[in-house]
């Protein structure tokens, strides 16, 4: 008969090969029988991760089958254990001490006639019923944690790619948007309209534009022609705005205009630009 | 600006290499400053996937997006680097891990039913340190105990990209099965 | 056990892949279970080098040892998946640049007139340094202020190609209309 062995002990030590396999975990060792020394009775029970656990190992030792205990075997031998652990004076879980009353109550319940039922379904009058559904669903639990055990785990079982991404602190340059202008001139105007006491006035914002550009003109060289301040201008209105520009910076005095004779060259320089040292 | 095929592939290839944390297909598509299609998005990413084949680190996509990570294979000679590796999981944290993975969301007292011992608080806050679990509400019940539930970082450790891709649960008539026939 | 040069240039990309502090070579070495000659590590490394010419990420030798690292001509695509948030000028600032582009060329003293308070040369400074405003003159008044005007840059920056593209400030004539002239 194939050997099926419970694999709580987990003592797998290295590369011997396994007498058996039970759900694909070796079995290096058939255990002895059912006693334990009493010096590996404290290394047992931490071995054991609860009644059902124990229960488990001493249904699968036995060969007994889970959907048919005999009670009275298993109780016997669960209480064997407990009692060594007492005498061991072992911290015993209370845990263990309630499996144990729960079991001595099944067996004697099994030891009383059963009622008769109207149906034939046998097992709902079992009193181990309740006692199988537990032992079968922690199995299978214990089971499926072996396999999410197995399953190569990130970091340890194997390292995610990282490679270095430096980054190099670029300065950020804060982003200023049309509608930023626009509501930052709003605000000047709400402010203006309730101090009340500067004036703006209106003036096209292609003269004002021009001026700019004329006087950008002009800083490159002390005298230009009146002239060529036109030669960019592509049109008419354009160079319209180019004349008020130029009057304009005239009359703010930014500029002079001089002609040393009629007809004669028109100039226009930059005022002070003698005395100012610009580049 | 747009750029072609491959030079898609080159941008979405550094940085999945640069981030150890997997990267939401939402995230990649920010990449870009057009709209790239999620057809698209996917083709190139499976076209990547298909370029690193047969090399010692693969991409892949977990539950929360897409990363690169070392093929297990090529772990051991990683580790001769880092002798020391995180121990594993004790067979308690590992049995609460489980039940939480397969019977979400659970109470405590619901863990303890199945495993018919108490549960250590320490246990459950070493899987939360982890990011594994969570509490994701309460029970309906006196006390209301906290219903907990695993995360999508305990999906990407594990390699998964839902919870539907756990290995299955031991079916209980396999379990009878491969019982002896006693008696 | 022995590895072929291929698989010896797998384990070493494994390895530099998955570290984002350089590894020194004779770390490097600690890789395999054998004796791996430097020249050996040195032509492998060279040819990995060579492998990832042309891609979005590199191999290099620094100081310390070796590590693979994004190409900095990918870090804007990259900086897009964390996007710090940009930065502001302080509402001064705006004022300022605002007035400068609507009313230029203008003064300091005029630009205090409009706002009402005193200009923080920083201010000037900040839109000088920024390229989106220059001295165009000086005014001929005492103290020969500069005259403020905006840029080319910045109407390249602001996406128009003249001043005269500015919003129309519709709401300008009926709040001036509102001041009293006091000039």
């Amino acid at each position: 008969m194939e050997i099926r062995l419970a694999d709580q002990m987990d003592m797998a030590p290295g590369e011997e090969s396994p007498l058996a396999r039970i759900y694909g975990e070796p079995i290096l060792e058939l255990p002895q029988d059912l006693y334990i020394p009493p010096d590996a009775l404290a290394v047992m029970l931490d071995a054991f991760e609860g009644p059902l656990d124990l229960l488990l190992y001493l249904i699968r030792k036995q060969n007994l089958d889970v959907l048919d205990i005999p009670m009275a075997q298993l109780t016997r031998q669960y209480l064997e254990y407990v009692e060594l652990m007492r005498e061991n004076q072992l911290e015993l879980a209370a845990e263990y001490l309630l499996m144990a009353a729960l079991l001595i109550e099944i067996k004697s319940r099994m030891l009383l006639p059963r009622p008769v039922l109207a149906g034939d379904d046998e097992a709902a009058g079992d009193p181990r019923a309740e006692l199988v559904r537990r032992l079968l669903e922690y199995e299978q639990m214990k089971q499926a944690a072996q396999q999410l055990d197995r399953i190569p785990l990130a970091g340890r079982d194997y390292k995610v790619v990282e490679v270095l991404f430096e980054k190099v602190a670029t300065e950020r340059l804060p982003e200023v948007e049309l509608a930023d202008l626009h509501n930052a001139w709003l605000a000047i105007l709400n402010r203006a309209r309730v101090n009340r006491h500067h004036t703006v006035t209106r003036e096209s914002l292609s003269v004002r534009e021009q001026m700019s550009h004329v006087l950008r003109q002009l800083r490159e060289r002390e005298f230009v022609l009146f002239v060529e301040l036109f030669a960019e201008t592509a049109d008419v209105p354009h160079a319209v705005v180019t004349f008020i520009a130029i009057l304009e910076l005239a009359r703010e005095q930014l500029v002079s205009i001089s002609q040393q004779e009629e007809f004669a060259p028109i100039y226009v320089k930059l005022r002070l630009a003698e005395a100012e040292d610009e580049s | 600006m747009n750029l072609n095929l491959t030079e898609i592939k080159r941008v979405l290839e550094a940085a999945l290499l640069s981030s150890p944390e997997p990267i939401p297909t939402a995230q990649l598509k920010k990449l870009f400053d057009f709209e790239l299609a999620n057809e698209m998005l996917r083709k190139v990413l499976d076209e990547l996937k298909q370029d690193w084949q047969g090399r010692s680190v693969e991409l892949l996509q977990v539950s929360s997006g897409w990363r690169f990570q070392v093929r297990p294979e090529f772990q051991p000679y990683l580790d001769r680097l880092n002798p020391e590796k995180p121990p594993k999981y004790s067979r308690a944290v590992m049995e609460t891990l489980t039940i939480i993975a397969y019977r979400q969301p659970v109470t405590r007292g619901d863990i303890e039913d199945i495993r018919g011992v108490s549960v250590n608080p320490q246990i459950i806050k070493t899987l939360e340190a982890r990011g594994w679990i969570e509490t994701v509400g309460h029970k309906d019940v006196p006390g209301r105990p906290a219903l907990l539930a695993t995360t999508r970082k305990f999906l990407d450790d594990m390699g998964l990209r839902a919870l539907a891709e756990l290995p299955p649960l031991p079916e209980t008539g396999q379990l009878l099965a491969a019982l002896p026939e006693t008696e």
